[in-house]
């Protein structure tokens, strides 16, 4: 029985900290957008492109355990780089089409970025009224539509959309489509609106079958999401931990005041109920998949409030200093704010565990 | 990340389930649906039937009369019990003797007290309560009173205990006493075991903010007990009663999940039968509360992990501790606020925990539910408030800097 | 211009908390049930059946402030005597239905107690599913049914009832009828459950008309009752203030680090709006009509909240002393529970505001 | 209790809206309808248009220029005008000539102090910042470093202020600095004032976490100021600059009032405009943030009652600030919620107030509530964080005991 990282995922994660550290202090500014050098050194020396995919599309093998330590990570340090588009979103909804073959490959070889382009109207996670159409154009289809809030959007090559066929809702790969960069609050995730109009697309899963794909993709990602922010708030913990230590007021470090060391103390509990819920939603999605879509909820649920909450924290105990810019703080607030909407508001995620543990029969509300 | 149950642990936890079944009456729906005057019948001849069948002592070494059981398997047992609403430690006095001063005395004893004690907890001869509060000392454990200084071949203990559980039914209390007053503080005290059947020794009970004597408050004047009865070094004290504190509650974090399991799937209930299930704010704290509780399971697998490691619990352990307290206070609240007008007043069977968790069967009325709230007030300050938890996480576990000790202040 | 007590006001407060700081030293135990002799002395000596009762019925004014700092001050003590149920419901209810002549000037004599027996089933404060009917007898009516949750329902000689007649909701006073106590968790407020067999009542404002001045004696209570909950917030407050000053631990009084200081802090924010609320809510009942009943959900929904948690905080301060029943502690924190479901729950009074807010012209939201 | 409005105020308040109603450009709808360039075209024009009319230094006496109106007066107008949408203090720099430096020359300057700057503060030559806050200062005020000494006829100032807002358009700053190295910690301030046009004075944008440079910082370096340029007594400082923050909070308590309604007011839109008015938690947490601005009106008439009686603000005032603080923080975190998905992104215009509260007419927009969520963070950390105020609240309100100082701290 292990609650961690086994040796290899340490020595990922070991790595991957390592790169992100020399490439913070080198290029500080970098944060700021999505860094293609930084992405290339992570896909050439680390693989991460390889990271929980199966072996059969030339991964690493399908442990979504080690896609969650890869989250957890990249979080901590805001890094700016399409792992959560591609090898996270697009691959799941790939994987779970069941027509991972035709792209996976690809990408997990570093030639082709995917994302996911789902969202149309704001917070529209139902996908019920959905106003992209396409229609069948011999081998291939035609899609008309918008999509907005797509993550890495300008810089993807495949874009997987969803878009109402006569069957219904259905997945398509789509190449060539007008893209225009959203202003993103946090400028370490782009987001884009995509403009498809007669776009061609490849049909990725079954017509009509693009719903059920979404929901076991989704839920892949929002445990994903939910590592990452368990990163972003450990690493706002840590910051606000080691200012506390050494600045001081009233004569005292300040963290030997009940007020700072108390609100950190309950930060502290926060993250490592995050931490904890999230690594083990990881672990049931390949080992326990009949948790798994509750504890995509509570995670996501859980771990957006806990992130927020960390955020505003270190920027109360930093006081002035935490309120420039220069200062990391504020990097990871709108990293926080904006990764508790991306998936959906923590109150939708509520209102679904709410559904199923009032709709289970006793005793069964698990 | 490795969290399957190994095939060991699931024939143990099958074997649980297959004693439950064969031992408990006929129609069992758990101990709170027992009446007062059943309970007391069933639970002696439950201790019995798990003696029988070696469930009790069972994290002890075979050699001292215990299961020897692994971490993992405890938590599996107490976990089944917990589920089928049974007590694992049912006379009230069992759990300081089995999940304290027993364990405290297979560390730190001399094998004469081993040979002494141990069988004499597992048969219920010696029914224990702790004797560490006192009134004046509060979260301050290092600043208490109580003391004893040998003379000739007993210690003589004077001064006052508080907050004892089932002081009442107990016959030996393990005192932590000031035994070196020219000591500094964490070094003048030592653990002691002492008979409360003597005279000097007056056991008086304490009515809580609930109305019922819950707890007990121990005077000594003069009680005396034996020179050898001092568990680990003279000025030890200190360390020999906390070491145990942060294990006990990283091993029984699988019971406290499935504890508060037990309770929630009752507020579910409470739920359903007062028609509250479209209401969208109680939807979202329900949601909160089952969240909460799936997250204490998940940190508790983490714990077990970690013990199983071999780790030794710190003060991570405060973590578990806050967590709960501070959710139970809430889910209790919630349920107030969901009786409604019936909130104000007591009706129907209050629940069978004097503090703490009701068991499984227990009523869904309103008097269980307010007991468990007042209750619930308690589980924020003893054992430790929630604020000396914040303090301890704080210092031993983000190393933030001590508060500077008063001019002056006790050193 | 003057936010407090006026000099009558004040001496009537002082009044009022000599008298009952002699009687709780006296008789303490007298604080678990309801103390007809400290009522003979409150009505007698300091005249509060006269409170706030125009002058025509041989009251003291109609001020509604008067009522207020009572309140406040049997609310500090928990004084276990009927004015609420009497002198505020059940006088509100007889003022609003404009039949007050039949029965007020007598309860301002002292002569008569009266109370109002209007819930039936736990939480209905809409009365939308009223089983209690009324049929005319005569010149009487006759009652059947059952009341429950009844302030004082045991002592009082008079029991307005709400009842559904042929003409619709309708209010009764009735004399004769079973009282059965209900064994309340806060015990300074008895409340029992009035069993209506055939019972003759007399009509109390319009047949059918009871709704309306129900909602407006309601709102006057609410008033009452929050004036009551911010004095018992202050008796917490002062009460934990007072430990936190010579309350020892780790050598220092506790009330000297922050955990307690910021703790109580909050609860003073908590509890100075809560008392600025309800005395601002009294004075507008008489003095700006138009904002009483915004203002009556507001004060309820605040100070149900704020003295709850000022009880709470009370006791965690005082730690295991506050835990036992000899102290005051639990006193105070049964009557906060006890009053925050009396006149329906936060949530509702909530829900009230939003009602107001969303269904008013913008710039109007008040 | 007594609190209907007089027919003197209310007089006063009908000539302040017939005052509004003919001066304002038609068609009016707040100064945050305007665009950036608009704002700069209007903002001059309106100050010479307040001070044709006397509606600068409002609460000074006459024989100094200014209106010599009463508290409650002082209140009605600001409440006015923030319902209006227009500025009271249309310069950026005009709250701290008019709210913080000119009443503190008022009250403690020589009379040749008075008839030099007061008259410049209205007709705009002089513009003034604060300079009390510094780096390693923040919430410890008497910790501050900036020293001045005297040679010859003038101070000379050395070190740096830090959190000027319109520092880049003022020419006159008031610094509190330590001026008597010898004296214990708060009996060696001295309050300076300093024109910033010399060479010893450089002033640096903040860029601040909006990516905005809503601040600077100030550089003193051999800087000169008169000898005769001090506020009170050598080292006085410290009571001369705290004297009259209570005061302002007490006054303004209208205005902050009346600036968060008009707030509520938008977010009631957006909760419309975005068809969420029936959604159970924004209904209850729109109830919440309505009952909290109410309760600030309240609060803020029990100020003017005690103000108007001749009470002295006292530490009470910590109270509004640290209760207005949190609730800026809460209503802004619920605004995002309400945007959804929009949060993520920067759209539309945003609003006017470089921080604290938006005037009416702000569009509704993602951009206006993104930085009014960012910069209510700052609100409970800038005039003393909500941690210093409920210290302030527990040890100068309730009495409670101080913490001990450290053994070694500075004294």
């Amino acid at each position: 029985m292990r609650f961690g990282p086994n040796e290899e995922q340490a020595a990922l994660r070991t790595a991957i900290r390592e790169m992100l550290a020399e490439h913070a202090n080198a290029a500080r500014a970098a944060y700021s957008r999505p860094d293609s050098r930084l992405w290339e050194r992570m896909t050439g020396e680390l693989g991460l492109t390889a990271v929980g995919v199966p072996e059969e599309y030339g991964g690493t093998g399908a442990n979504f355990t080690d896609v969650a330590f890869v989250q957890e990570e990249l979080g901590r340090a805001l890094a700016p780089v399409p792992f959560f588009s591609s090898v996270v979103l697009a691959t799941r909804v790939l994987l779970e089409s069941g027509d991972a073959g035709i792209l996976l490959p690809d990408m997990v070889a570093g030639k082709v970025l995917a994302t996911a382009a789902l969202v149309e109207a704001a917070g529209d996670w139902t996908f019920a009224e959905l106003s992209t159409t396409a229609r069948p154009d011999g081998d291939r289809w035609i899609l008309n539509g918008e999509k907005h809030f797509v993550t890495d959007g300008t810089t993807a090559d495949v874009l997987l959309v969803l878009a109402h066929a006569p069957q219904g809702p259905t997945l398509f790969a789509v190449r060539v489509a007008a893209r225009v960069a959203m202003d993103a609050l946090d400028a370490t995730r782009p987001l884009s609106t995509v403009i498809l109009r007669g776009s061609y697309g490849d049909l990725v899963g079954p017509p009509g079958g693009a719903l059920p794909v979404l929901d076991r993709a989704l839920r892949a990602a929002s445990i994903a999401l939910a590592c990452e922010q368990a990163g972003g708030a450990a690493a706002c913990l840590d910051m606000a931990v080691a200012y506390a230590k050494t600045r001081e007021q009233f004569g005292r470090p300040i963290g030997s005041f009940q007020a700072i060391k108390h609100l950190l103390a309950d930060v502290l509990v926060d993250n490592e109920s995050a931490s904890a819920a999230a690594l083990y939603a990881a672990w049931a999605l390949d080992h326990a998949p009949g948790e798994a879509p509750a504890l995509a909820n509570l995670c996501q649920a859980f771990n957006s409030d806990a992130y927020v909450a960390a955020a505003k924290a270190n920027i109360q105990v930093h006081g002035g200093i935490g309120f420039t810019w220069e200062h990391d703080a504020h990097l990871h607030l709108r990293r926080a704010i904006s990764a508790r909407a991306l998936l959906g508001p923590p109150e939708a995620h509520r209102e679904r565990i709410a559904d199923r543990i009032l709709s289970a029969p006793t005793g069964e509300s698990r | 990340m490795d969290l399957a149950s190994t095939p060991r642990t699931e024939a143990f936890r099958c074997g649980v389930r297959r004693f439950l079944a064969e031992h408990l009456p006929p129609g069992w729906r758990g101990l709170g649906a027992l009446s007062v005057a059943e309970r007391a019948r069933f639970t002696p001849r439950w201790r019995e039937t798990l003696r029988e069948h070696g469930y009790l002592g069972v994290a002890w070494p075979e050699e001292y009369g215990g299961a020897g059981l692994s971490t993992l398997e405890q938590s599996a047992l107490q976990e089944e019990f917990v589920r089928a609403g049974v007590p694992l430690l049912p006379l009230p006095t069992d759990p300081f003797g089995f999940s304290l001063i027993g364990p405290t005395i297979l560390r730190w004893g001399t094998e004469e007290q081993k040979r002494h004690f141990i069988p004499r907890i597992l048969s219920g001869e010696h029914r224990w309560v702790q004797g560490y509060s006192e009134p004046d000392a509060g979260s301050d454990l290092f600043a208490l009173r109580t003391s004893a200084r040998l003379v000739d071949d007993a210690w003589v203990v004077n001064g006052q205990k508080v907050w004892q559980t089932a002081g009442d039914s107990a016959n030996w209390i393990f005192v932590l006493a000031r035994t070196e007053p020219s000591a500094a503080r964490a070094r003048g005290l030592s653990l002691l075991l002492v008979p409360i059947e003597q005279p000097g020794v007056e056991v008086r009970p304490i009515r809580t903010l609930t109305g019922e004597a819950e707890f007990c408050e121990v005077f000594f004047t003069d009680a005396r007990t034996d020179a050898g009865h001092v568990v680990g070094a003279r000025g030890d004290g200190a360390k020999v009663a906390l070491t145990l504190l942060g294990y006990e509650r990283g091993a029984a974090s699988g019971a406290l999940y499935a504890g508060y399991r037990v309770e929630l799937e009752r507020l579910i209930e409470l739920i359903r039968s007062r028609g509250l299930d479209a209401d969208a704010g109680v939807r979202r704290r329900l949601a909160w509360c089952w969240s909460k509780v799936e997250i204490l399971r998940v940190l508790g697998l983490k714990t077990l992990a970690s013990v199983q490691a071999g780790a030794t619990p710190g003060p991570e352990s405060s973590i578990l501790k806050l967590y709960a307290a501070e959710y139970h206070a809430r889910i209790t609240e919630l349920a107030l606020d969901l009786l409604g007008s019936d909130a104000m007043v007591r009706s129907g069977d209050p629940g069978a925990a004097k503090i703490g968790v009701d068991p499984l069967g227990t009523p869904n009325s309103p008097s269980a539910w307010q007991h468990a709230f007042l209750t619930a007030r308690a589980g924020t300050i003893y054992g430790g408030s929630s604020q000396i938890q914040r303090t301890t996480l704080g210092e031993q576990v983000l190393g933030l800097p001590r508060e500077p000790r008063p001019e002056g202040g006790r050193t």
